[in-house]
């Protein structure tokens, strides 16, 4: 975001914003990432407890949902700058 | 729960912050109610009804789906920790144990 | 929740929060349950009105998912228990 | 609307369980409304388009959809209170005729 | 809705209510809108560009969820007036 | 940031609207992020999983689907604003370059 036009009372108001909803969008990654893994490695309901092989699986996922996160994120930021500074010049 | 001795709770002062913790754990523990209500259907109960109740099948995979996704979701909360990736708010972001 | 670790005025206090809070979690499922049910059940459109292998479907589809609701409801706090007092000791 | 013998609006009282209630209603009509347009999008339209219009078919398709969505959506609602699960909270749930 | 149960000054603040709403409800369409044509049209990541095809794709596909939205809103309309005509008779 | 001439903050006047309108960008831009994650998860990651790193076919896919979704957005952006069916609402419904 650009915060140029804002004022710094309205800046430190929604920097305290931006804190509160970290812990929101935390939780809201965890769930996703909780959810999408079960769906996707447990499948057998044979037993009670975890097979090794859905142990492994969950750990793969996980790994690779949080370096998914990452690399959107990158993308994300660098595209989301290039529009700023395109709608900045126009 | 009364007793005539304690003090009363309207001279009690409300720590609106533990109102506003009982609260998000209190939400935490529904969602995470439901999300299970919904993956535990989409795993257990095949989408063609010939009967309205849950057969032996169903209520045995109902209750190893359930007791999968704590295993899960415990298993994911210990790995998140150990990356490190987010000190500061452990153990009850699992939304369990509330 | 325990709530061992609360005063009676904030007890009072997510008491009402919790009975608001009943409102809006019936909603939920209920608006769950429709849309599972309908989207389940209802797959011809040759006609306006529901048929009667339609009608059957979702009686049994109602009840299959109030049924599967009280038994995770069941398992759930089963192990949100177990969970709670292994926190407790450690 | 304006009649000057009538009392003003800034002159009434606000029973502000009135507004909120007016407010729930409509955030159940609203999310009612989603939830047909996603269910009958899923069961009308094929997800390969050759055309912006829709076609005869899904016209109909959508309109009968609708219509049945409604119809479960009552059924349902009329089992629920039937089981008396929800006693007190009455015909208002089904998120229609608010 | 029936507003015939509310005085003037609740009417104008259940007003305000629709207006802030109108705003977040478009949004809500917006973005399921840009969900489902993205998910249906675009599968090919060999290049980084929309293909042609895909362009065409993206084009359809809103002005039939544009389309779609509306006969719903019609249908649902009216049906809804129905279920409140009922209601007051009963 | 700090300079000794400037007016401190606690003397400005917060404007609620700014303040409000700033909430609203940034829950904008997350909730668009948050959607491209999962489309992008579903379009590139197999649900198969073998190893925990992102293999080359994957990282270029997640590449490709992020900048292509950003241009759907675009794309649908300019088409509904045609249509003048949002007049007044304008460019920065788009969730970006907020």
């Amino acid at each position: 975001m650009d915060f140029g036009m804002y004022n710094d009372a309205e800046r430190q108001q929604i920097q305290k914003i931006i804190e509160q909803k970290q812990m929101r969008d935390f939780l809201k990654f965890y769930t996703n990432l909780v959810d999408r893994c079960f769906n996707d490695c447990i499948n057998d309901f044979t037993s009670k407890s975890l097979t090794s092989k859905e142990e492994k699986c969950i750990s793969y996922c996980t790994d690779k949902f949080l370096k998914h996160n990452e690399r959107v994120g990158q993308r994300f930021g660098e595209l989301n700058q290039q529009l700023m500074q395109q709608q900045q010049q126009s | 729960m009364f007793s005539p001795f304690s003090s009363s709770a309207s001279q009690q002062t409300v720590n609106q912050q533990n109102v506003a913790m009982a609260e998000q754990e209190l939400e935490m523990l529904t969602d995470t109610f439901y999300r299970i209500v919904d993956s535990c259907y989409k795993k257990c109960i095949p989408p063609k009804y010939t009967e309205g109740e849950l057969n032996k099948g169903e209520s045995v995979c109902i209750d190893r789906c359930v007791s999968k996704f704590f295993d899960v979701n415990a298993k994911i909360g210990e790995a998140i920790q150990k990356k490190g990736q987010q000190s500061g708010i452990g153990g009850s972001v699992t939304g369990f144990g509330a």
